[in-house]
Parts: structure tokens; C-alpha cells; sequence
């Protein structure tokens, strides 16, 4: 047993390990140190990231070394960060607005357009492929198997989505309630619902029970050092 | 004493408090900037040049607020009043030909106008155009807003919480509609008097007279009025008077005297001080947000279709009065905006008596019990014939009084003396015997000296309790919840807490013990599964088709907490990376991924001896999500440029001739997050032309990502810790995968029968503590 | 207070992102990729800005005696050291790499782990809190997925693993996933628009 | 420039143009939509705080603004403005933590403005908006020790979130306070439907400012979802089926 830095690493995360699941017994205090460790070494991490990979490579060095253009393009990140950097004082914070909006503004895009065409299109083109019978056939599927699954994959994409509707009209009682048609679909829209998240949660449980196998695991690596 | 409820906790609190005494929720918002207006305005009408020019200052600023708006915002605007005009303009029973002399109608309509904006403000709904500060972009509302700088800016400043940005700015723009108008019944009063107008009040008074207080009301003016001297420009000022203390306006008690106008307001306010609240209760019941489902109940009737054609034409022609800057949307002057000034002062009495019967009630309803709202109403209904009383009586109708016959018990009262001719009366001290009248005799009936002045009838009290089935199951109900409060209840929560502790604890000594022994055992048992999903072969295919000293590009994107799942995920496919010998380069859209990546290849792959700079280069973090991405498709070598121990990326061994994405001869993704990966397909999937995308993912984002895999736009899923298990089995060449099996199969064994023996007694417990108390009930 | 020329910028920036998005390979594009590229630029200061943050909640949670204090020493003292020692020698260096192995690894594992015994009890107390159809089905699709994931260690019960399983991800929860996702990105879709129309304002704008 | 790329730019603007439309449309009542239970009792919960003198919390997940996610967090920016200005009146101010640092100014300035708008201006302390980690477990490890110090009785998780929101609703459970919580992430969202008692799916998130009457256009939002849903439906069904008959 030597003091190598695997043996420290192991040493410290057998330790913060124990002290984690205490967790399942009931918040203490021990628990809580190890918490508070866990989010400042972290978050020092990530800012030490976000200045060597984030701002020195793509705002101070081109600034210092590129072209006249790029060194002129860069002045406004430059401004903008500045006056982000005012959020900081309570006083001065009004001045980090303006980078604030641009911010907002860049996301809403991004998020816009990522909707449009990273989901609603690619989404809406295989839903309509769904009874593509050709096509399976050119990979080996029976056409009536395509063709039932395809269909129970449509009713489920419908039945879901009708699920969200929203509009309704007002009951007596003060509630409101939605056509009987479309409640009708929403049910069935419900249990797909059911279904995909029974699925994600088995997902979520493997993902879950795997990490305890590996936790286990690494007490083993521990002592295997001692 | 009258209450306000408070709006957020909706408690009643006394009406001269500004914070409500329970929550400290602000009861009048309003009220600050009100009381600047009030005094001056309402003073003894003394001064009513001032008021005069206040109100000028008001109209020339709505005019010029209407200069700088764009007709598309002025017709928002305009479309935003209908409702209040046109139902105030509605009258409730028509009773045509009670007053036919134009003259007195028009004072009387311009009387009544003064009345209206308090009306219109009372009655105008939430949502409205007051909606389009709160709702329209900074940039469409600025203008708008900018009228209700001075001195109605404060208005807004001073609501508090409860009324949302948006009521206040409902209240604000309401306020700033009436000013608009207030220059209208000025500019009709300095003219000399057109046809059209006298056509215009007649109608709208005989429509107005079916309502009997407001036949009362015409009545009571005198006979010789002076239009001029009826101080046009004084309605407002009532109105705000009524406004600020909700005055309902047929309580204000009308004026006697031809110039009362000016002078009553103060009188009007003061004296029926107390059932001020009610509006504004009113208004903060609309604003105090109410539950989701239940959207404010209009107060009055969008009905656009049914705004009367007189009303419209009336608008129109007097748009023309109003020295207000030519506004692009003018022509369009059917529309509300133009109704609402004086056109539909006439049924304001009607509209807003009509309130606390009908509307108000139904408001009530819904927030609070029925037997509460029903006595409200009851309270009301009895308070109106005493509000009825209060009002002088005409005229005409003294004249028909007939002599009142009394009683036979109060005939029966009568002395003697007073029957028997010749007999003194007799006075008996201060009280005062009746001489004539039905009364005569009789001793002390009527009350003298300042009894008199009291306008009020004597409420008739029974001896006995006159309670309604309503207020007595009301009554009954507040007496079960009282003593219920005061029984003693059984603590269970301690119990119910110790039970689930309890249980989570057997829950985590199962797990913990089960998966414990079978790691610390080391046991292997569990057989593999009998057969692998396809899409672990086409994963390995994809790898195998490798030559050796391609560059491949390996995405570390999960986060540390899912390394456990993921590093025994990945390890296979690396290794068998590795054994093909390509070069790797390894990038992260996480901050934390390129030391989860050394750590993984230090963990799992030291074997195969890869050095950093030689056979594999860290590239670090790519910063910016899915733009990150696309930007690093569109130019790798522009997005990363050095290393993440700040050596020149590009020039390095392992990338020696790559610069573009489809340079790599694969992109082998391993991230624990569905959407990752979406972005990866979606943002780099087109820049990698022929080369093949393979990802390592957990067992979570399995079921989002297989319809890629079936897409064929990944060639290769390997997923959780069983893809893992497959590809080592078919692979040959056990890991992590392996080592874990065991555990896994039996944590989720443990799990399984967890589920199940829980879920059926959850549904037992369920199911007996339904039937309980139907059992209780039965 | 009127922002009007945050509103502008927000709406403006916001638009020229969104018609690159859509107009490849025209010169929007090439503006997007910049401004795209200023926003990372931004949310690295962002960074910073939210570790002062952190680093000052703590500060005056000490300064207050709040609840808790005391443990707030522990986080901005490794805080401190993390941020200092990383930006004087780079997060790669070998004792920051120590530092976030012994530490954020095993707590971060450990947290996804007792996750393990939450999930468990959360679906055995589920149909305490909800009973109805749909959780009955939630569960028994959970549990029979779980089923089919991995064999017994005493043998592989026939079908589960190779048909039923498989069936039930590929077809009913595909088509679920689908119509969330579709959903998801309608709500995606309006929010954004929303602030492009300048009618949400999260920036301060009031 | 594909056709692809543009049909998206004209249904974008198609979507915009009927948001604007809907947006400044009065109607003679305000559209009414289904009830969420999650909803409904937030309004109670949140009074109940105020009168309880305890805080609401709310926790906006942990998307950073340059992806997709950064919509829930708007979404969630939308009603912590909201639920800042109905409890500006509580001597407990609201605290709101995020896992992001943008989106934690941002809830600075929420509240700032929300305060200001209020007439509170005063009250605004901005370590009511914070960062409580910067990855997404350590964010969901510092929120949770805020959620047990801070005298919560409401808990609002709504944002962007992954499996970590686990260990905030259980947090939340162990401490008998009430949740609200929606993700976009499936894999959270499943966990919260295995979690609460009234879950909120999928597009329910994007609904919370108008259930919690932030405006018309969070109204009008919900009307154009309900009309792009159903051109959705007859796009997939129809296409679908010329494509099952060879015609598309």
C-alpha cells in the first residue's frame, strides 16, 4: 500500500461513496459535506474549462493573435462579455441586459429551428414512411408485418399527440372539458404514453442498476489496492 | 361597514384598509394616483376651470396619443371597447315616449355621461385593451403605453402583486380610453346642439327611461336647464370620483339643483361611502386571478354584431367634434372605441345596477360556497328597495299619493281623545301628538328633529328568525367545520413517515445486499442471452470493416454519473477500436468529457498502450450544444484548433490529413443523452457523406434512438450494459460487460420482484382505503 | 423600466439566427455561424459569472449564520482551490484530474446509484398515490421490459427476451416517444416564437 | 438552400403569423382549455406558502441556451415571473436554482423585473437566483440541499432536466412538500409519471404561462399547438397513406 494517486483517488471515492449512499438512510451530515465538495470542485472545474477551452481559445488568442478583421469582428463578444461580466454587481447588473438579450435571443433561434428541422420534419417523414411497405420489403420485412406495426406506430404518433389538445370548452362546475371524440382518442393517446415511459423507465432503471454494479465494483478495485 | 375581500387570500377586510389585514396583499391599487385627481375635482365643485383643464390636459393627450399610434394598434384598441359601449349602451326594459323634450334629454344624456366612465371603468372587463401592455411586444406596446404615462403611470406603478402586470395594465388602459372620451361631451356642449344630437338623446333616453330609476332621475331635473351651465367637463371628474371609491353610479344620488353636477360628487361619495367598495371589489375579483380553468367571466357581452346603428352613426359624427389628430382608422368609426363616450352614457344606471344582481353573482359563485353567495344575494336583494327609497320621489307621483289606510291594530292604537270629538290631546313630552293625517292622535309615531333627516327606513326586524333551508345548511356546515377544528385528530403523519422510511430502507437493503454479494462473490452464473440485437452486429461490423491508422472520431458526451453504465458500455467497442489499431480523436460537447475520456482509457484500455499524441489526441470540449456541432461539421478545424494540453490540434499524428468530417473514416458517439445524439445525427450526419456513425448509449436513450438505427442513419447501436454484454460475447473478448452480468441479473431480478409484490399491495392498500370510506359513508 | 434596446437586439439577433438557420449557404448563414459563435463566447463569461454567483450565495449564507453554513466553508473552500489551481494550470493538469476523479466521479456514480433504490420505491408506492389504468399499465410494461432485459441467473425465460420485449419498444413506445416528442416540440416551437415576437422578455425588459 | 429548408422557413412564419394573429385577437371570452391538476393545485399550494409564511421554490433544470432544451427553460422563466409577482406580497421570497449559469441570471432578472412591476422593487435580493452546480448532478445535489434549508413547502421543477430529477422529487417527497415538475427529456419525464401524483407530460410543460394567465400569447401558444396538432395528424394520416398506395 503506497500513497499513489490511484490509491488516493480509490481511498477518496470509496469514502465519498459510503458517504453518498448514507443518503438512503436519511440526510446527515456527512452526506451534506460530501454534497458541498462534490458542487465546488465542480463547479471550479468546469469555470477552469470554460476560460481554457471556451474564452482564451476563441475570444483572448484570436485577439492577441489573428488578423486585424477577425481582432475587429471579436471586439464586440468582447463589449458584450464585458457588460455580462457587470452581472455580477447588483449595482452595475442592469448593464448585462443587453448581452442577456442576446443570449435569449440566439437561443429562441436555435431552439426554433431545431424544432422545425431536427424534430417536427424528421418525426413527421418516418411517421408517413410507417406504411412504406416497399421499402421494407427491400430490407426483409413481410409487408403485412410492416403494415401492422406501421399502423399501430400511426394510431399510437396520433393518438399522442391528440392526447395534448388543449382547447375545451367550459362545464358547469367551473372546469372544461374537451369534444368526447377527441377524449375518446386521448385515452388510447394515454396508454402509448404509459407504454413509452414504462419502457424509459426500465431504461432508466438498467442505467440506474448498472451504476450501483459499477459503485460495487469499485470497492472491490479499493481493496484490491490495500 | 362594507368589506373588501381581499383578492389573494380572499378574506374579507375592512374597506378603509390599504393591506389586506391577512396576507398584506395591497387592497387598493389604484387608489394613490385616484385621490391626486379626486380632491381637486370634487371639492365643492368650486373650481371647475381646473377640473376643466386637468381634463383637457387628458384629452390633448389621448390626442396626442392617438397621433403617434398606427391605425393597426388604434384598431386594436377600438376593437377592445365594444363590449363595454355597447352593453352599457343596452337598455334593460324599454318604456319609449317618457321624455320627449329634447332639451331636457340632452342635459339629461350629458348628466349622465358625466357618470359613465366611472360605469364603463366598473364594468370594463379583464383582458381587454389594457391585455395589449401586457401581452404585445415592447416594441408594438410602447406606444400605447406612453399615454398612460401622466398621471396614470403611477396607477400602474402602485399595483401590487395580486394584480398582475398585465390587470394593472387592463385598469390603466381603461382609464386611458376615458380620458379620450372626456373631450367629447365638451366639444357636444359648446356646439349648438345639432339636430342630430337631440335625435341622438332622445332616442337614447327613451331607450334608457324603461329603467325606473332612470326615469326618476330625468325627472328630477328642473325644467329650465343651462346647457352651458351644466359644466360639461365636470362628468369626468364624478367619474373618477366613482372610481376611485367604486361608487356604483345610481347611488351617487342624483342633483337637485340644475348645476349639481359640479357640486354633488363629494356629497354622492361620502354618503354612500360604504357600498363604494363594490366595484372595485368587483375589479379585483376579475384581476385577482382566478384558477385556470376558470378565465374571468365577462362582465358584460361582446356584442359587436349588436351595436345599435344609431350608436355607430352617432360615433361617427362625433368623431367630428373632437379636435383629435386625423387617425388612419378613423373611417373604420363603428367600431367600440368611438361607441363608448357619450353615446352609451344613457344605460349605464340600468348596466350597473344590473351588476351586483346578475354578474357579480355569478362571479361570486365561483369563489365561494353556494349558500355563502346566495346570501349575498339575498342581502342585496333586500338592500335595493331601501336604496330605491333613498331616492327622491317625483313629482307626478306625490300628486298621486292616495291617503294610506292603516291597519286595523294601528287604527285600534288610536286614543280615544283623538276619536271623540272634544276630548283634549294630551302631549306627552317631547313626543308629539299627530293632528291630522291617518296618524292624528297618535303619540310619538312620527320621529321629529334629526330622525327626520334620516332618509332610511327602519329596518323591519321579525322576533323570530327568519333563516332561509340555504342559511340554515350554511350554518349547519360552519358548525361541523368549527368543531371540527376543535376535535382532537389523530397524528398519523410521524407514523406514516416512520412506515415509508421503513420502507425505503428494506427497499435499498434488498438491492445493496443483493447486488453486494453477487459482486463481492464474484459469481457467474447467469448465462448470456440466447440471442443479441442485431443492431450490437452491425455495430461491430462497422468497426471491423477499420483499417488500421484510419482516424476515427470518438465522442465522449455523457456526464460522470452515468460512466458507470457507459464506460462498461463503451469498453468493448474501444477495445475493439483499438485492436483494429486506428487512431482515435476525442471530443466532448461536455465540459466534463475529456477527463471522463482519459479516465476511461486509462481504466479500461491501458492494455493496449495508446499514447496521447501518438495513436490518440484529446480535442477537448466543443463548446455551444448542437451549433457547437454544426460548426465543428462545417469546419473541424476552424471549431478546435488545439489540443487539450494546448498542442496544435490538427498537426498531430492521429489527424495527420484530416480536415474535414467525412476525413474521419467513423464517428463512434458515446453519450448517456438521447438528445445529444439526435444533434450529432441531425447536425453532423449530412457532413459525413459515406463515412459510418456508430453510438454507445445508455439503456435510457435506447428506445429514442433505435428508430435512427432502423432509419439506417447510425449504422451501429450498442446499448447499456446489455449491448455491452453482446458485443463481448460475439466479440470474444469479455469486459466489463461480463464482469457485471451476474450483478445485474440479479439486481434486476430483485428489482422485478420488488415491483411486483409492491405494486400489488400498493393496490390492495388502494383499493381498501377507496372502499373505506364509502363503507364510513354507508 | 422600458428596455427597448434589449428587446430590439433580442428580436433582431434572434431573426437573423433563425433565417440562417433556414437559408443555407447564403451570406445569413455565414452571420448565424458568428453570432452562434459570439453566444459561446458568452456562455463561457456565463460561467463565471454563475461560479461568482455560487461563490457568493455561500459567502453571505456564512456571513447571515444561516442554516447550513458551516457546510458552505467545505464548498468554497474546494471551490476556491478547483477554479484557482485550474485556471493557473489548466483543468487538464494531473492534480485537477486526481481532483475530479476521487471526487466528482464517485459522488456523481453514487447519486445515479441510490437513484437505483428511489426509482424502486417511487413505483412501489406509485399506485398508493395514483390508482388508475394507465399506472397499472406503466408498471406492467416496466416490469415486463426489466423481465426481458437480461435472463434469470437461473435460465432465460423463452420469448421475453427476444419477442416481447422488443415488440414493446419498437412499436407501442416508439409511437408514444413520437407523439411526446412531437408535442415537446410544438411547445419548442411557440415558446421560441414567442420571444422572437418580443412578447416574452426573460431579460430583464419588463 | 433545399425545399426542405424553405417549407421549414415558411412554416415557421406560417406558425408566427397565426401566434401574432391569435395574440391580438379579442374575443368575447378568453379561450378555455382542459384541466391540468398539477396546475390547478399550484395556485392553492402557492397561497397556502404565502400564508404559511414558507418559500416557493423553483428549479429551472439545467439546458444551457444554445440548445433545444432552452425552450423549457423559457417556458419555466415564464412562470417563475409570474409566481414572483403573486408572492412578492410573502415576506419569504421565492428562490429559483438552475444548473445553468445564463439561465440563473436570467432568473435574476425575472425576478428583478418581476418585483419592480410589482411595486417590490426592494425586495429583490439576487441570491434568489442562483447556480447551485454546474453539471447536472451537482446542480441537482445543491438543489436538493436547498430545497431541505430554505423552508420550501413548494417545489416548481420545470425545465430542462435528465434522470437527475429523480433525486429532486424524492427530496421534495421526503420533506412532505408540494411538486410541480415536467421535463422535455423522456427519460425524465418518466420518472416524474413513476414520482408524482399528477405528472405533467410532454407538451404540458410549454403550458404553464397560460394556466397561470402570463398573458395572451402564452394563450394563443396553446391555440397554434392545437392547430399545428391537427394538421400534424391529417399530414401523417394522409401521407401515410398515399405513400401505402404509391403516390407520394
Amino acid at each position: 500500500m503506497s500513497l499513489s494517486p490511484a490509491f488516493i483517488s480509490g481511498f477518496l471515492g470509496f469514502i465519498l461513496t459510503l458517504l453518498v449512499f448514507s443518503y438512503v438512510l436519511g440526510d446527515n451530515p456527512l452526506f451534506r459535506i460530501t454534497i458541498y465538495i462534490f458542487v465546488g470542485v465542480s463547479a471550479g472545474y468546469v469555470a477552469a474549462v470554460a476560460w481554457h477551452q471556451v474564452l482564451w481559445p476563441n475570444l483572448f488568442l484570436p485577439l492577441i493573435t489573428g488578423s486585424m478583421a477577425e481582432r475587429l469582428l471579436l471586439l464586440i463578444p468582447l463589449i458584450l462579455s464585458i457588460l455580462l461580466l457587470m452581472k455580477i454587481s447588483p449595482s452595475l447588473s442592469k448593464l448585462g441586459t443587453v448581452p442577456m438579450a442576446f443570449l435569449v435571443g440566439v437561443g429562441a433561434a436555435v431552439a426554433v429551428g431545431g424544432a422545425v428541422m431536427g424534430t417536427i420534419f424528421p418525426q413527421l417523414r418516418a411517421s408517413i414512411n410507417m406504411l412504406d411497405v416497399n421499402a421494407a420489403a427491400l430490407q426483409g420485412i413481410h409487408p403485412a408485418e410492416q403494415l401492422i406495426e406501421g399502423s399501430i406506430i400511426l394510431v399510437g404518433i396520433t393518438s399522442t399527440l391528440i392526447y395534448f389538445h388543449f382547447g375545451a370548452k367550459p362545464v358547469p362546475g367551473g372546469s372544461a372539458q374537451r369534444h368526447k371524440i377527441i377524449e375518446g382518442i386521448a385515452l388510447l393517446g394515454r396508454v402509448f404514453i404509459a407504454i413509452t415511459f414504462g419502457v424509459l423507465f426500465a431504461g432508466v432503471y438498467s442505467a440506474a442498476m448498472t451504476a450501483l454494479i459499477e459503485r460495487l465494483n469499485s470497492f472491490l478495485t479499493f481493496f484490491a489496492l490495500l | 361597514m362594507s368589506s373588501v375581500h381581499c383578492p389573494l387570500c380572499g378574506k374579507p377586510n375592512p374597506e378603509e384598509l390599504e393591506e389586506c389585514q391577512f396576507c398584506q396583499a395591497r387592497l387598493k391599487p389604484i387608489m394613490a394616483p385616484m385621490e391626486l385627481l379626486v380632491p381637486e375635482s370634487t371639492e365643492g365643485g368650486g373650481s371647475p376651470e381646473k377640473v376643466q383643464d386637468l381634463l383637457a390636459g387628458l384629452a390633448a393627450q389621448a390626442g396626442e396619443d392617438e397621433e403617434v399610434i398606427p391605425d393597426w394598434l388604434a384598431d386594436l384598441r377600438m376593437e377592445s371597447s365594444p363590449d363595454k359601449g355597447v352593453a352599457n349602451a343596452t337598455p334593460k326594459s324599454p318604456e319609449p315616449g317618457k321624455e320627449e323634450d329634447w332639451l331636457t334629454a340632452l342635459r339629461d344624456g350629458s348628466d349622465l355621461t358625466a357618470e359613465s366612465p366611472a360605469a364603463r371603468i366598473s364594468e370594463s372587463k379583464p383582458g381587454v385593451t389594457g391585455e395589449l401592455g401586457g401581452v404585445l411586444p415592447e416594441w408594438l406596446t410602447d406606444l400605447h403605453e406612453e399615454s398612460a404615462k401622466e398621471p396614470f403611470q403611477p396607477v400602474v406603478g402602485d399595483l401590487t402583486d395580486w394584480q398582475t402586470d398585465e390587470a394593472a395594465k387592463e385598469i390603466s388602459s381603461d382609464l386611458i380610453a376615458s380620458t379620450e372620451d372626456y373631450k367629447k361631451p365638451a366639444s357636444s356642449s359648446n356646439a349648438d346642439i345639432p339636430e342630430w344630437l337631440a335625435k341622438f338623446t332622445a332616442e337614447q333616453t327613451s331607450k334608457e327611461a324603461k329603467n325606473q330609476e332612470a326615469a326618476q332621475i330625468e325627472s328630477t331635473i328642473p325644467a329650465e336647464p343651462s346647457i352651458e351651465g351644466s359644466e360639461p367637463m365636470e362628468p369626468p371628474v364624478l367619474t373618477m370620483t366613482g372610481i376611485h371609491y367604486g361608487i356604483p353610479v345610481q347611488d351617487g344620488g342624483l342633483p337637485k339643483e340644475p348645476t349639481a353636477p359640479a357640486e354633488n360628487p363629494p356629497e354622492s361619495t361620502t354618503s354612500e361611502g360604504e357600498k363604494t367598495s363594490d366595484l372595485l371589489s368587483d375589479l379585483d375579483k376579475e384581476t385577482a386571478g382566478p384558477s385556470p380553468e376558470k378565465p374571468p367571466e365577462t362582465l358584460v357581452e361582446d356584442t359587436s354584431a349588436e351595436i345599435p346603428e344609431w350608436l355607430s352613426s352617432l360615433s361617427t359624427v362625433d368623431r367630428g367634434f373632437v379636435e383629435t389628430s386625423p387617425e388612419p382608422g378613423a373611417e373604420k368609426s363603428a367600431s367600440p372605441l368611438e361607441t363608448l363616450p357619450s353615446s352609451s352614457t344613457p344605460a349605464l344606471i340600468p348596466d350597473d345596477e344590473a351588476l351586483p344582481g346578475a354578474d357579480v353573482d355569478e362571479l361570486l359563485s365561483k369563489e365561494m360556497p353556494d349558500w355563502l353567495s346566495s346570501v349575498g344575494t339575498e342581502e342585496r336583494e333586500q338592500e335595493k328597495p331601501t336604496e330605491g327609497a333613498e331616492i327622491p320621489l317625483p313629482p307626478e307621483q306625490d300628486e298621486s299619493l292616495t291617503p294610506a289606510e292603516l291597519p286595523s291594530w294601528v287604527q285600534a292604537m288610536r286614543p280615544l281623545e283623538a276619536v271623540i270629538p272634544g276630548l283634549p290631546l294630551k302631549e306627552d313630552g317631547e313626543k308629539i301628538l299627530e293632528k291630522e293625517g291617518p296618524l292624528a292622535g297618535l303619540v310619538g309615531i312620527l320621529p321629529t328633529g334629526p330622525a327626520l333627516d334620516s332618509t332610511r327606513k327602519p329596518q323591519p326586524y321579525g322576533i323570530k328568525l327568519q333563516v332561509s333551508q340555504i342559511q340554515r345548511e350554511g350554518a349547519a356546515l360552519l358548525e361541523t367545520m368549527l368543531a371540527s377544528e376543535s376535535e382532537p385528530r389523530p397524528i398519523t403523519a410521524p407514523t406514516m413517515e416512520l412506515s415509508k422510511r421503513v420502507l425505503r430502507w428494506a427497499v435499498a437493503g434488498i438491492l445493496f445486499v443483493v447486488v453486494g454479494v453477487s459482486t463481492f462473490t464474484r459469481t457467474r452464473i447467469t448465462p448470456m442471452a440466447g440471442s443479441y440485437p442485431p443492431q450490437v452486429g452491425a455495430a461491430k461490423d462497422v468497426i471491423n470493416a477499420l483499417s488500421a491508422s484510419d482516424p476515427v472520431l470518438l465522442v465522449f458526451d455523457y456526464q460522470p454519473g452515468l460512466s458507470g453504465e457507459l464506460d462498461a458500455a463503451a469498453a468493448p467497442v474501444v477495445d475493439h477500436l483499438m485492436l483494429r489499431g486506428v487512431h482515435l480523436a476525442i471530443l466532448s460537447t461536455s465540459p466534463t468529457g475529456p477527463v471522463l475520456a482519459e479516465r476511461f482509457l486509462q481504466k479500461t484500455q491501458s492494455a493496449h498502450g495508446y499514447q496521447r499524441g501518438g495513436q490518440y489526441v484529446n480535442l477537448g470540449y466543443l463548446p455551444g450544444g448542437a451549433a457547437g456541432i454544426l460548426n465543428f461539421a462545417l469546419n473541424p478545424t476552424n471549431a478546435i484548433r488545439m489540443t487539450v494540453d494546448g498542442q496544435p490540434a490538427w498537426k498531430s499524428q492521429p489527424l495527420q490529413g484530416v480536415h474535414l468530417l467525412s476525413d474521419f473514416a467513423a464517428l463512434i458517439i458515446l453519450t448517456d443523452n438521447a438528445e445529444t445524439g439526435r444533434s450529432w445525427i441531425e447536425q453532423a450526419g449530412t457532413f459525413l457523406r459515406s463515412s459510418p456513425m456508430v453510438m454507445v448509449v445508455s439503456a435510457q436513450s435506447e428506445p429514442l434512438l433505435l428508430p435512427y438505427y432502423e432509419s439506417d442513419q447510425v449504422k451501429g447501436l450498442v446499448s447499456g450494459l446489455v449491448g455491452a454484454a453482446a458485443y463481448e460475447y460475439i466479440n470474444g473478448r469479455p469486459a466489463l460487460g461480463y464482469q457485471y452480468w451476474d450483478s445485474f441479473s440479479i439486481g434486476l431480478l430483485a428489482a422485478e420482484i420488488i415491483i411486483l409484490v409492491g405494486g400489488l399491495w400498493g393496490l390492495r392498500t388502494s383499493i381498501r382505503s377507496r372502499r373505506k370510506p364509502e363503507v364510513d359513508n354507508g | 423600466m422600458r428596455k427597448p434596446l434589449a428587446t430590439a437586439i433580442a428580436i433582431a439577433i434572434g431573426l437573423i439566427v433563425l433565417l440562417g438557420y433556414f437559408l443555407p449557404g447564403t451570406l445569413l448563414f455565414e452571420i448565424r455561424l458568428e453570432l452562434v459563435h459570439w453566444a459561446v463566447i458568452l456562455t463561457g463569461v456565463a460561467v463565471l459569472v454563475g461560479v461568482f454567483n455560487l461563490f457568493s450565495v455561500h459567502v453571505e449564507k456564512i456571513r447571515n449564520r444561516q442554516k447550513g453554513n458551516v457546510y458552505s466553508l467545505f464548498l468554497i473552500a474546494t471551490l476556491l482551490f478547483s477554479f484557482l489551481f485550474g485556471l493557473a494550470f489548466g483543468p487538464d493538469h494531473v492534480t485537477i484530474r486526481l481532483l475530479f476523479e476521487a471526487v466528482v466521479i464517485p459522488v456523481e456514480a453514487s447519486l445515479m446509484a441510490i437513484l437505483a433504490v428511489t426509482l424502486i420505491y417511487a413505483s412501489i408506492r406509485l399506485l398508493r398515490k395514483r390508482l388508475d389504468l394507465m399506472t397499472v399499465i406503466f408498471l406492467a410494461t416496466a416490469f415486463l421490459v426489466l423481465l426481458g432485459t437480461a435472463p434469470f441467473p437461473f435460465g432465460e425465460i423463452p420469448i421475453l427476451g427476444s419477442l416481447i420485449r422488443p415488440m414493446i419498444v419498437n412499436v407501442p413506445a416508439v409511437a408514444g416517444a413520437r407523439g411526446i416528442m412531437l408535442g415537446v416540440a410544438l411547445g419548442t416551437l411557440t415558446t421560441g416564437l414567442r420571444i422572437l415576437l418580443g412578447a416574452d422578455r426573460p431579460y430583464g425588459s419588463n | 438552400m433545399n425545399w426542405v429548408s424553405i417549407t421549414g422557413l415558411i412554416f415557421v412564419l406560417l406558425s408566427a403569423g397565426i401566434l401574432i394573429s391569435l395574440s391580438l385577437w379579442r374575443r368575447k371570452k378568453p379561450p378555455t382549455f382542459r384541466d391540468i391538476p398539477a396546475y390547478t393545485f399550484l395556485d392553492k399550494e402557492i397561497g397556502l406558502a404565502i400564508e404559511d409564511g414558507t418559500r416557493v421554490h423553483s428549479s429551472l433544470g439545467r439546458s444551457s441556451l444554445l440548445e433545444p432544451g432552452s425552450a423549457a427553460s423559457f417556458a419555466a422563466l415564464g412562470l417563475l415571473r409570474r409566481i414572483s409577482e403573486l408572492t412578492s406580497v410573502s415576506d419569504q421570497p421565492p428562490i429559483a436554482t438552475s444548473g445553468d449559469a445564463a439561465l440563473a441570471v436570467l432568473t435574476q432578472d425575472v425576478f428583478q423585473s418581476a418585483y419592480q412591476t410589482a411595486g417590490a422593487g426592494e425586495q429583490y435580493r439576487p441570491s434568489t437566483g442562483r447556480v447551485t452546480g454546474l453539471t447536472p448532478f451537482s446542480y441537482a445535489a445543491g438543489s436538493l440541499t436547498a430545497m431541505r434549508d430554505e423552508n420550501i413547502s413548494v417545489n416548481i421543477l420545470l425545465g430542462s432536466f435528465g434522470v437527475e430529477v429523480g433525486l429532486l422529487t424524492d427530496t421534495a417527497e421526503r420533506e412532505n412538500s408540494f411538486i410541480l415538475a415536467a421535463a422535455d427529456g423522456l427519460p425524465a419525464q418518466a420518472i416524474l409519471y413513476a414520482s408524482l401524483q399528477d405528472p405533467l407530460i410532454g407538451e404540458e410543460l410549454y403550458a404553464a404561462g397560460a394556466y397561470v394567465q402570463a398573458g395572451q400569447p402564452h394563450a394563443a401558444s396553446l391555440q397554434v399547438q392545437d392547430i399545428l396538432r391537427w394538421v400534424f395528424v391529417v399530414l401523417i394520416m394522409s401521407g401515410a397513406v398515399l405513400r401505402l398506395i404509391g403516390l407520394l
